[in-house]
């Protein structure tokens, strides 16, 4: 398949899955209630105000994993509930394009979920944007959406369509997703100011953010095909 | 709209002692088959004996672990993409997105492979898909109207090889007649039809051969 | 259900997964590692930081040493499977075989670590680099037995479990990177040290000489049996598929 | 020996998981062996 012909396949599986999204509004009537309990309930668990200040990248990131872990079994079942998953594969569509497709409407939803994270713990959590960690927040934001979506949306599909998948799939990427999860916490503290850090202390994260995402998504866009059509 | 014809002299499906596995159980056991182009296959059978199987390999989805298998004069074993772009499948399931609605699901199809906006009207027309019916969400339509959705994909794909599992299941018997009557028209058109049904009297007004198989290999083949 | 089973003799039934030279291996991996008790437990003297405690790093390292060659030698064969030409199960099943191998020795490796860590700097744990990507390794090899485990031929299984050990493996620089990363930006975790603060004489490096060439022994002696006992279990079912499909075929006949 | 329990302890747990893990893959590899023939054995 051309190069142009794959770019053609990703897109069109992009704006299916963002169009069944719009449609099923399982992101905003579902995960987002789901993910903002969750930040509702570790204020409950870690009473106190300062540990939350000082904890709250980390609890952001953490409801953030859990979440994607919903969304990515969401977006596979949307392929495999009636079968198109195998139609896909009759019909020969190039499942790297796909990968992409899937990959980047996983980020998009990422990213809408990480806003609404992060105006909760403004909120509740009291931190506080600065100025000179906005560009850091972004940036490494972004680049731990990419890793963590790529990871997600390889184990999702190793594990559709398998018996016990609901349980695999966060066996299988969690370890892997670790270092998403200590990167973004890490430099989301460097941007907050948390704990008296300051903004250049986040800069190296942003490499082993970036490192990941490039490493897993061009991993996953080589792999997915040989892992969901075997 | 013409199903694709491809290297028309060959048969439309070649199956020599063709055995597939399902984990360590084989569903075909050593199956002999061929179909020739333009016609109307039912295979019946008892529960288990390997019709969705056979459907499977056809399409590219299984591989044979021993044997020979040629479809539409491509290989399974060896030219496994090109066996999938010449055929298409509606198994039990029929491939298509809840949340979107019928010209959504068929303009999907339709990008995915480069067809034409003309291509797509023409097969909604085909299978009576036009007008309202074509932006109701696919989960509003009744059995008979998912499956002709289903359908219509496989014109828009211009399969020259219909996989069917079970098409008559869950539909009433005005929409039985109907999928026959879009049967039919497709193998007028030039495609190749091989069902999977337990519906024996249908079997003899529409296919224009009965493939019984039972224990994973045919037991019966009557024109 | 009759299944055809060739004739068994004494002698095939005793041989098993065994061959003249696992039991030479055998028999050398027994002896070194009588030697190992013998120098890690008597003869090798106390350290004078740590005291006795420093005689768990004897069985400790040699440990953790079998199950990171385990995973390189997981990771190599998923990549000749994966990568070549003949798409090998045997190189699949040497994979499976070694990753059992080296998770087995990864949980010996974090408990014995513990253990040894409770002694020397009063906690069970430390979240140290080192650490922390062990723990991280041994759970995703327990993934990926858990993939070797799902459904499906042995083709997939070899094809998923393959893509799942290199994952697994590019993981590792990746955890590692960023846990050190971590560690040396909040100094004030790391008031013990948790690098060997161990001078080694002589006498302590021979043991541990003597550790390592013992599990190295030990770990060829493993993976051939377990390899073996592998490649069995798949011929197994391979060679009930004979009898499989005469007594499919069978089935098709009563009921024509 | 100071400590010896925890030292003991970590010798008997390296040692017992070893034999067992042996133990078993020997046992399990005799009761495959004594279904198949020896064709099916590469490394006889």
């Amino acid at each position: 398949m051309s190069s142009s012909g794959r770019i053609q396949v990703a897109r069109v599986v992009l704006s299916k899955d963002l169009r069944i999204e719009r449609r099923s509004k399982v992101l905003t009537s579902q995960i987002i209630p789901f993910a903002v309990v969750t930040l509702v309930l570790f204020a409950f668990a870690l009473d106190g105000d300062a540990i939350l200040q000082r904890t709250a990248p980390g609890l952001v990131w953490i409801a953030m994993l859990f979440s994607s872990m919903i969304i990515v079994q969401r977006n596979f079942a949307v392929e495999t509930s009636d079968g198109a998953l195998d139609a896909l594969r009759v019909a020969g569509a190039d499942m790297s394009a796909v990968f992409w497709g899937k990959w980047l409407a996983l980020v998009i939803q990422l990213l809408v979920l990480e806003v609404v994270l992060l105006i909760g713990a403004f909120v509740m959590y009291g931190i506080e944007f600065r100025g000179p960690g906005v560009v850091l927040l972004v940036t490494s934001s972004i680049s731990a959406t990419c890793g963590l979506s790529a990871v997600s949306t390889i184990y999702a599909g190793l594990a559709s369509g398998v018996r016990g998948r609901e349980s695999l799939l966060p066996l299988l990427v969690m370890p892997v997703a670790s270092p998403v999860l200590i990167g973004a916490t890490r430099a989301a503290e460097a941007a907050f100011g948390t704990g008296g850090t300051v903004v250049s202390e986040g800069w190296p994260w942003l490499g082993v953010l970036s490192v990941f995402a490039v490493v897993f998504s061009f991993g996953g866009s080589l792999a997915f095909g040989p892992l969901i059509d075997d | 709209m013409e199903p694709h014809v491809h290297a028309s002299g060959s048969p439309a499906v070649e199956l020599r002692n063709a055995v597939a596995l399902i984990s360590d159980f084989p569903a075909l056991a050593g199956l002999d088959l061929t179909v020739e182009r333009g016609e109307i296959v039912m295979l019946t059978g008892p529960n288990g004996a390997g019709k969705t199987t056979l459907l499977r390999v056809c399409a590219g989805l299984t591989p044979i672990a021993r044997g020979y298998g040629r479809v539409m004069g491509a290989d399974v074993s060896i030219e496994r993409d090109e066996v999938r772009r010449r055929v298409g499948m509606v198994a039990h399931s029929n491939g298509l997105y809840d949340e979107l609605t019928v010209q959504e699901n068929l303009e999907f199809w339709g990008a995915l492979i480069g067809a034409g906006d003309d291509e797509l009207h023409q097969a909604m027309s085909i299978m009576g898909l036009d007008g309202r019916l074509a932006s109701v969400p696919v989960r509003g339509l009744s059995a008979g109207q998912r499956r002709r959705t289903a359908f219509a994909i496989l014109v828009v794909r211009r399969a020259g090889l219909w996989l069917l599992d079970e098409p008559h299941a869950g539909l009433d018997s005005s929409a039985r007649d109907e999928v026959d009557g879009i049967l039919r028209k497709a193998s007028a058109a030039g495609a190749t039809v091989m069902l999977s049904s337990h519906e024996l009297d249908r079997a003899q007004q529409l296919a224009t051969r009965e493939v019984r198989l039972a224990g994973g290999v045919v037991v019966g083949d009557e024109r | 259900m009759t299944i055809d089973t060739p004739p068994i003799t004494a002698a095939t039934q005793r041989r098993g997964t065994s061959t003249p030279a696992t039991r030479v291996i055998g028999i050398l991996t027994i002896s070194m590692t009588i030697w190992l008790g013998v120098f890690g437990l008597v003869l090798s003297p106390a350290d004078r930081d740590q005291g006795d405690a420093v005689r768990i790093m004897y069985v400790h390292v040699p440990s953790v040493w079998l199950a990171y060659l385990a995973f390189i030698v997981t990771a190599l064969a998923s990549g000749v499977h994966l990568f070549g030409r003949r798409h090998s199960l045997q190189a699949d099943r040497v994979a499976g075989a070694s990753a059992e191998i080296g998770v087995v020795f990864m949980a010996v490796t974090l408990v014995t670590g513990m253990l040894w860590g409770r002694i020397t700097w009063g906690v069970y744990w430390q979240w140290d680099a080192r650490l922390t990507t062990t723990a991280l390794l041994f759970i995703s090899y327990v993934g990926y037995l858990a993939v070797r485990g799902l459904e499906g031929t042995r083709e997939q299984r070899a094809r998923r479990s393959a893509i799942v050990g290199l994952f697994a493996v590019l993981e590792v620089p990746l955890v590692h990177w960023s846990v050190k990363l971590w560690r040396s930006l909040h100094q004030e975790a790391t008031v013990l040290g948790t690098d060997l603060d161990v001078s080694l004489d002589g006498l302590m490096l021979f043991s541990l000489f003597v550790g390592v060439v013992a599990f190295t022994l030990l770990f060829v002696w493993l993976l051939l049996h377990r390899s073996r006992m592998l490649t069995m279990l798949d011929l197994s079912a391979e060679s009930g598929l004979e009898s499989a499909l005469a007594q499919r075929r069978a089935e098709g006949g009563a009921s024509a | 020996m100071t400590n010896a329990g925890f030292i003991l302890g970590s010798y008997a747990l390296t040692f017992g998981s070893i034999v067992i893990f042996a133990w078993r893959t020997v046992k399990v590899g005799k009761r495959l062996s004594a279904d198949l023939s020896d064709e099916d054995k590469p490394w006889l």
